[in-house]
């Protein structure tokens, strides 16, 4: 039988939006979940939760504010208006080659294709004006990676002539008491802007509410972390795709609440001495750069195959900062401008290369993986150009030697599911077992 | 001393050689946001590095892969080759690829046992008061560290005096570039840009003079009367006249630029106020016209390029887009309707720091020039 | 113990039979459309040499890119674990090994053991191997075989610049209309390809002693132009075409 | 030991040609065109703008020898030697080896203007696909480029990967795009277009059983893939046209008008010798220009 593609047809020919697409099709998925697999419903309901207020954020009377690179999420949800994680969108639109393709091929008409595909189908949609619901605003940053600074700025300037207001926060380079000064003069800016915007005022108690919503997501999350770091590893390392949207939606309950399911069932797995691994955990393997995205069935054929379970990717890797004082703005602010500053992958492992360094060391340190690998997606060159420091450093400290492939997180035809297993299965079969 | 030098656009290593050997030190500089101003005042020669005439990258590649700009690719190349043998590198964060040439440079050397002295200053990317202070913060601590490093104070009055030398360099230039506008001018691209190459190698005074001597000398120069066309060229750094030689030999002449070495690097003057002679600096690095690295000013990008086309009587623009430069190369999604609007052709081409397709250029090349030719 | 290994190249089959760590029979046969045929013919050809029957081998196990097409075998390998057997034991003491063949080019860093430790793999362009040199001594009108001892006699240091093949050669033609010599064009054509691997050998480390494996080890111009690029002896080990397929051998008689 | 070349598939026809109705040319202005590409040489002769002769030839080692072959080809039982043209251009990658031509234009200049001839003042969007190389040009009412855009660094999906996979076929170039369309569905296209790793992916193909029609349409796929990338990057005007060589081969053709839901306009004449025509043509316009300045 072949495929249904209607859904994807009506959006190549623009006649769909990419929000109707993204709820169309995970309420397809979990109208299919709930008679194959009603167990594992929960894995689906936050994808659910999330397109559908994107889609119906105008309809419930509210704004819709894109934003792009680290800002301070949980104020604009404060302001009680729908914050949209770009990044959410290629990374959804991934799967399918030729829906991203669409969004790429517009972009590549100016970029150059060697641009990041993230930035790609984010310039790409914009351009084609396809998102579905208008933002009411854009919010975006200054993040240490060239794609993005191309991306937002572009993006910016085309919202801008539309009258679509935007704002734009500069990320220092480096991570330090200074940066972190200067990020919360800037958010204080900020506040005052979303006051203009949504013609409301600041409203404490409402950021508390956040404030609490977002820690609970990140204690779960940290709990989450730990049970990776449990062996045998209880989690499959295709959820490691969830650590994108735990940002985006940390100050939902919906985030919290998948989180404290996952690690429920983790919990639960792990007592049973289960896991991904059908013949039990043979090596833990660290992504050393982002997940594998257009190409996460990699992750479930490593754990098939190779009884090899990736425990955690640089790029989703947090070491989550929590509130301590909810109510105490300034302090609050702080924790926030961290946040913007440690976010390993809203467009991360960036800024100097000692962070990367650091980080994926922290990974090792915690997760004692036994596998190393570098997937690199192409288009974050810069992660490329830290790529032998980085590796250099875990064959000297940990005597583990790391795979290098090239691949396109997003543009799934530059390499096929099939090329990419081959490649590893190679290094697997010769190096990793001998 | 003849202001020949000036046309060899190779990489001289002669001025910082002599200038280490009087136990003074020289260091590299990376980017557009280390202001030379404070280096020379802190007693240390800046040396603008670049990657001019770097045929095997392989070494640079290593460190950073081929997914890498190989203009920065080169000059980390250089770096690890020997090629400039200096004291350690000031860089800005540019974009991601110098500070990568950076970050790589300084592990390389700190694992070669060598801890040269490595700064990199973070500079802002939007223009306010906010981010001015942020960056004259950067300025200062950059000062404390050269303080430390050369054992030489940097006083206001060190900065005046040497904010006043690079503000005679850049009324020079300024002058030179104006002789571009004339129909039938006495200097063409290649000179231009072994002109301004020079800038990187020379300790300021002795450019000044080479400049002085030059335009002393100008009015008895063979004015280029064949060109067909009028060229102005934009994108990523260039520090090859030998690429625009190819572009040249096919009948184009080159009158105008915006490029990292080119006018672009000498604009206007920076106005000294005397009760803050850091913070006029930082003003003036920060809100002149850099580069699309900037996220608030392209805008003002796109006009001076159509400004300064109109003003040098340009014919068409050539950009050239290096291989992995974001940077410059995601500026045509306004730029190219904007041009078309103000009437102006352009021809976009991609190249790698190594001039490999000598062929490819000079097709496109000659094709643009008969398009355009009046 | 006898076992036997084919490595189906993507231009030439090869195949050898080993009996107590010593090689009794070896073949060689173009690949051609047919993988399968390919590797019968070698097979039988081989089982002729050595005198012996299919049954008196133990285990036959496939190497190479076409491995996928040959069915018959007892086993399989990965090119990179076939070739790093198969330099141990032509030359126990390699410790990095280039394998370069028609269409790829493969850089491989051994443990002392023997295992590997890293490795690069060219597959995004072919203007690092062997069909590269190919196209070009077509467009130089001599031989394959020939290109080495021309490069060895040049007399200037010529640049070639080009890396796509097709451009590469139409920069070829140009050179023979510029009445520059075929020897050192020859050299030039070498010198780039040793340039664009240079970086690979580099990432996995350069080691004192580097071996080259695959057909265009034969090629003494290219080996040379190697040598000088890294500033040391590249080894060549005799039979280089048929390392990988020892490696197959030897990999069939363990465990 | 020379390689021995069997049969030579990717050796399509060469041919000459002279306007039947055209008997005499005295008194006529004499202008040609003669374009050295990386693969073919065409030299045409036009008499008071309208096409009199023309031959097309594969390109040799030596440039100056193609030109002057290609010219004493077309000019053959005419009576005319090349002295009595009166104005001749070079155009293509040999253009400068030229040696009896009076100036050299590129082949863009001259493919937007031999189009201009060839398919009308409508023309507004070339394709030229030649052997090496691939160009979007875009043109006004009178032929003359407003802008153009080249394939770059990479020969993949130009004519040369096309006459390498006719070699592996044993399939002529003339024969490609017919064939290329006897298959039930199409496959999806070769993942890649370079010369040489489609080589091997369509050796690979066959390896696993293909037919030679399928793998032959899978590379046309990708060929036409990767030109609509260049046509779209600079913008699809029609009418359109595609001129070159490639332009014979409807394999491509009708996956590019497929993928792109446009009609190229159908050719009144050979598509390759678009170059020369059209430089043919701006020797007239130089020579009338001359002349009504004298
Ligand atoms: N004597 C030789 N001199 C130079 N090159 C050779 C020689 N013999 C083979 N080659 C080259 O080696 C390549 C084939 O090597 P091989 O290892 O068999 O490749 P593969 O394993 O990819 O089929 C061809 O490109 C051929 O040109
Ligand atoms: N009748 C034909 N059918 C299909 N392909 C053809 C035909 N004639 C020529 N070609 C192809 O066209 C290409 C040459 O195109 P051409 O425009 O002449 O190139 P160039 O101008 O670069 O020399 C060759 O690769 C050849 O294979
Ligand atoms: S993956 Fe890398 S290049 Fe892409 S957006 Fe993230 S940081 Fe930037
Ligand atoms: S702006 Fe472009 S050319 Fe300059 S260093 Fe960055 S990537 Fe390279
Ligand atoms: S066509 Fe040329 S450059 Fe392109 S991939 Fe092939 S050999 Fe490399």
């Amino acid at each position: 039988m072949a495929k249904d593609t209607r859904l994807e047809d009506a959006v190549l020919r623009g006649e769909m939006s990419i929000v109707d697409f993204c709820c169309e099709k995970v309420n397809g998925q979990i109208e299919r979940m709930k008679e194959r697999n009603p167990d594992l419903l929960w894995t689906l309901e936050i994808q659910r939760a999330m397109w559908e207020m994107f889609r119906d954020g105008h309809k419930n009377g509210k704004k819709v504010i894109w934003f792009g690179g680290p800002v301070p999420v949980d104020l604009i949800v404060a302001f009680d208006c729908v914050p949209v994680y770009l990044d959410t969108v290629p990374i959804r639109l991934s799967p399918n080659p030729v829906l991203a393709a669409r969004f790429i091929d517009a972009a590549e008409k100016y970029v150059p294709n060697s641009m990041c595909g993230i930035d790609k189908v984010e310039l790409g949609m914009t351009l084609l004006n396809q998102f579905g619901p208008e933002p009411d605003a854009f919010v975006y940053s200054s993040v240490p990676c060239d794609s993005s600074r191309i991306a937002y700025p572009n993006m910016d300037m085309i919202l801008t002539k539309k009258g679509t207001p935007c704002f734009a926060f500069d990320t220092p380079f480096r991570r330090d008491e200074r940066g972190i000064q200067y990020l919360v003069d800037q958010t204080k800016r900020f506040i005052s802007w979303m006051e203009e915007l949504t013609g409301t005022k600041f409203d404490q108690e409402k950021y508390n509410e956040v404030c609490k919503k977002t820690n609970r997501t990140f204690e779960w999350q940290g709990k989450c972390a730990e049970l990776r770091m449990r062996k045998p590893c209880p989690l499959p390392g295709r959820m490691l795709v969830l650590n994108g949207t735990s940002n985006a939606m940390s100050g939902f309950d919906a985030m919290g609440d998948l989180l404290e399911k996952e690690y429920e069932v983790g919990e639960m797995l792990y007592e049973l001495g289960m896991g991904p691994c059908p013949e039990g955990e043979k090596h833990r393997v660290a992504l050393l750069q982002n997940m594998l995205w257009s190409s996460a069935g990699t992750m479930d054929w490593l754990e098939r195959e190779y009884n090899t379970v990736a425990v955690m990717d640089a790029f989703g890797f947090q070491y989550g900062d929590i509130y301590e004082h909810i109510g105490d703005l300034e302090d609050c602010l702080r924790v926030m401008a961290r946040k913007m500053q440690n976010n390993p992958m809203i467009h991360g492992a960036s800024g100097p290369s000692e962070n990367f360094i650091y980080l994926v060391d922290k990974i090792f340190e915690n997760y004692e993986p036994d596998v190393s690998m570098f997937i690199g997606h192409i288009g974050c060159k810069h992660t490329w150009a830290s790529a032998k420091m980085v590796t250099d450093m875990i064959q000297e400290k940990y005597g583990i030697p790391s795979l290098y492939i090239d691949v396109d997180g997003i543009d799934g035809r530059y390499k096929s599911l099939d090329e990419i297993k081959a490649s590893v299965a190679d290094y697997m079969d010769t190096v990793v077992n001998k | 001393m003849s202001y020949q030098k000036l046309f060899d656009s190779k990489i001289s290593t002669e001025a910082a050689k002599a200038w280490r050997a009087q136990g003074k030190k020289a260091v590299g500089t990376i980017c557009c946001h280390v202001p030379d101003e404070i280096i020379r005042a802190a007693g240390i020669l800046p040396v603008r590095m670049r990657a001019t005439d770097c045929v095997d990258s392989s070494s640079g590649e290593v460190w950073m892969s081929t997914f890498s700009c190989s203009f920065a690719r080169s000059i980390l190349q250089y770096w690890m080759d020997g090629v400039y043998d200096l004291d350690g590198i000031v860089a800005s964060d540019g974009c991601m690829m110098p500070s990568r040439v950076f970050d790589n440079a300084e592990y390389i050397d700190k694992k070669n046992g060598k801890n040269r002295f490595f700064y990199q200053i973070g500079a802002p990317r939007i223009v306010n008061d906010m981010t001015l202070s942020y960056y004259v913060d950067e300025l200062k601590e950059l000062i404390e560290r050269l303080e430390k490093f050369s054992g030489v104070k940097v006083t206001d009055e060190a900065l005046k005096e040497y904010i006043a030398k690079y503000n005679e360099a850049r009324v020079l230039v300024q002058q030179v570039a104006e002789l571009r506008k004339a129909d039938n001018p006495v200097i063409n691209g290649q000179d231009f840009s072994s002109i301004i190459l020079a800038y990187t190698d020379y300790p300021i005074e002795e450019y000044i003079e080479m400049l002085k001597e030059f335009l002393a000398d100008a009015k008895n120069r063979k004015p280029y009367t064949e060109q067909r066309a009028r060229l102005m060229i934009i994108g990523s750094a260039l520090d090859d006249p030998g690429y625009l030689k190819i572009v040249e030999d096919k009948g184009g002449i080159f009158v105008a630029d915006a490029l990292c070495f080119g006018t672009r690097a000498f604009p206007g003057q920076l106005e000294v106020d005397d009760k803050d002679v850091l913070g006029s600096i930082a003003k003036y690095y920060l809100e002149r016209l850099v580069c699309p690295r900037m996220m608030d000013d392209r805008a003002t990008l796109h006009e001076y390029i159509i400004n300064t086309a109109k003003e040098y009587k340009v014919d068409g623009i050539i950009y050239e887009k290096m291989q992995y430069c974001e940077c410059w190369g995601g500026e045509s999604v306004l730029l190219e309707d904007e041009l078309k609007e103000a009437g102006i052709p352009l021809l976009t081409v991609e190249r790698e720091e190594h001039l490999a397709n000598a062929g490819q250029l000079a097709i496109r090349a000659e094709a643009f020039i008969e398009m355009i030719e009046k | 113990m006898i076992t036997a290994g084919i490595d189906c190249g993507s231009q030439n089959t090869k195949g050898a039979i080993m009996k107590d760590g010593k090689v009794i029979a070896q073949a060689m046969q173009a690949t051609e459309f047919d993988a399968d045929l390919a590797a019968k013919n070698v097979y039988e050809k081989m089982l002729k040499d050595a005198g012996i029957t299919k049954e008196d081998v133990e285990k036959l196990v496939i190497t190479g890119v076409g491995r996928d097409m040959i069915k018959w075998g007892d086993n399989e390998i990965n090119e990179v674990g076939a070739a790093a057997r198969g330099a141990r034991f032509v030359d126990p003491a390699c410790e990095t090994v280039i394998d370069m063949g028609a269409d790829s080019c493969r850089v491989i860093r051994l443990n002392q053991d023997g295992t590997v430790m890293k490795y690069e793999v060219n597959d995004k362009c072919a203007s690092g191997a062997g069909t590269f040199i190919e196209t070009m001594a077509r467009a130089l009108q001599i031989s394959t075989e020939e290109m080495g001892d021309y490069s060895l006699r040049h007399t200037k240091e010529l640049a070639t610049n080009a890396q796509c093949v097709v451009f590469a050669e139409s920069e070829v033609i140009s050179l023979i209309h510029a009445k520059e010599k075929i020897e050192d064009i020859a050299y030039g054509v070498h010198m780039g390809i040793a340039n664009r691997i240079a970086s690979m050998i580099r990432r996995v480390g350069l080691t004192d002693t580097l071996v080259m494996i695959g057909g265009p080890a034969y090629n003494k111009g290219l080996v040379s132009c190697m040598s000088k690029v890294f500033e040391r002896d590249i080894k060549v080990l005799d039979n280089n075409q048929f390392v990988s397929a020892y490696g197959a051998a030897i990999y069939a008689a363990e465990k | 030991m020379a390689e021995i070349e069997k049969v030579d598939y990717w050796r399509w026809t060469e041919s000459n040609w002279r306007n039947p109705e055209i008997a005499d040319v005295t008194g006529c202005l004499l202008t040609a065109g003669v374009d050295i590409g990386s693969t073919s040489t065409q030299a045409v002769v036009l008499a008071d703008g309208v096409p009199f002769v023309y031959s097309n030839m594969r390109t040799g080692n030596n440039s100056p020898d193609s030109a002057i072959n290609a010219m004493n080809w077309a000019l053959k039982d005419t009576g005319l030697k090349t002295e009595d043209i009166e104005y001749t251009i070079g155009t293509g990658y040999g253009r400068v080896n030229v040696p009896f031509s009076n100036k050299n234009v590129t082949e863009i200049t001259c493919h937007a203007r031999g189009a201009n001839y060839i398919y009308g003042p409508t023309i507004r969007t070339i394709l030229d696909m030649g052997g090496q190389d691939c160009k979007a040009i875009h043109c006004d009412e009178k032929g003359a480029v407003t802008s153009f855009m080249m394939n770059d660094k990479c020969a993949a999906g130009t004519g040369r990967g096309m006459e390498v996979i006719a070699n592996l076929l044993a399939v002529r170039v003339e024969d490609i795009g017919e064939l290329s369309f006897k298959v039930d569905e199409e496959p999806d296209p070769v993942s890649s277009t370079c010369v040489i790793f489609a080589k091997s992916e369509a050796t690979k193909l066959m390896r696993e059983g293909w037919t030679k029609e399928k793998v032959l349409a899978a590379y046309c796929h990708a060929m036409a893939l990767r030109v609509v990338r260049l046509l779209e990057r600079n913008g699809m005007e029609p009418d359109f046209a595609i001129t070159g060589g490639i332009a014979k081969n409807m394999g491509v053709v009708k996956r590019i008008e497929r993928i792109m839901n446009v009609k190229a306009l159908e050719p009144t004449m050979d598509t390759q010798i678009a170059g020369a025509v059209g430089a043919a043509l701006i020797a007239k316009d130089l020579v009338e220009k001359k002349r009504a300045k004298a």
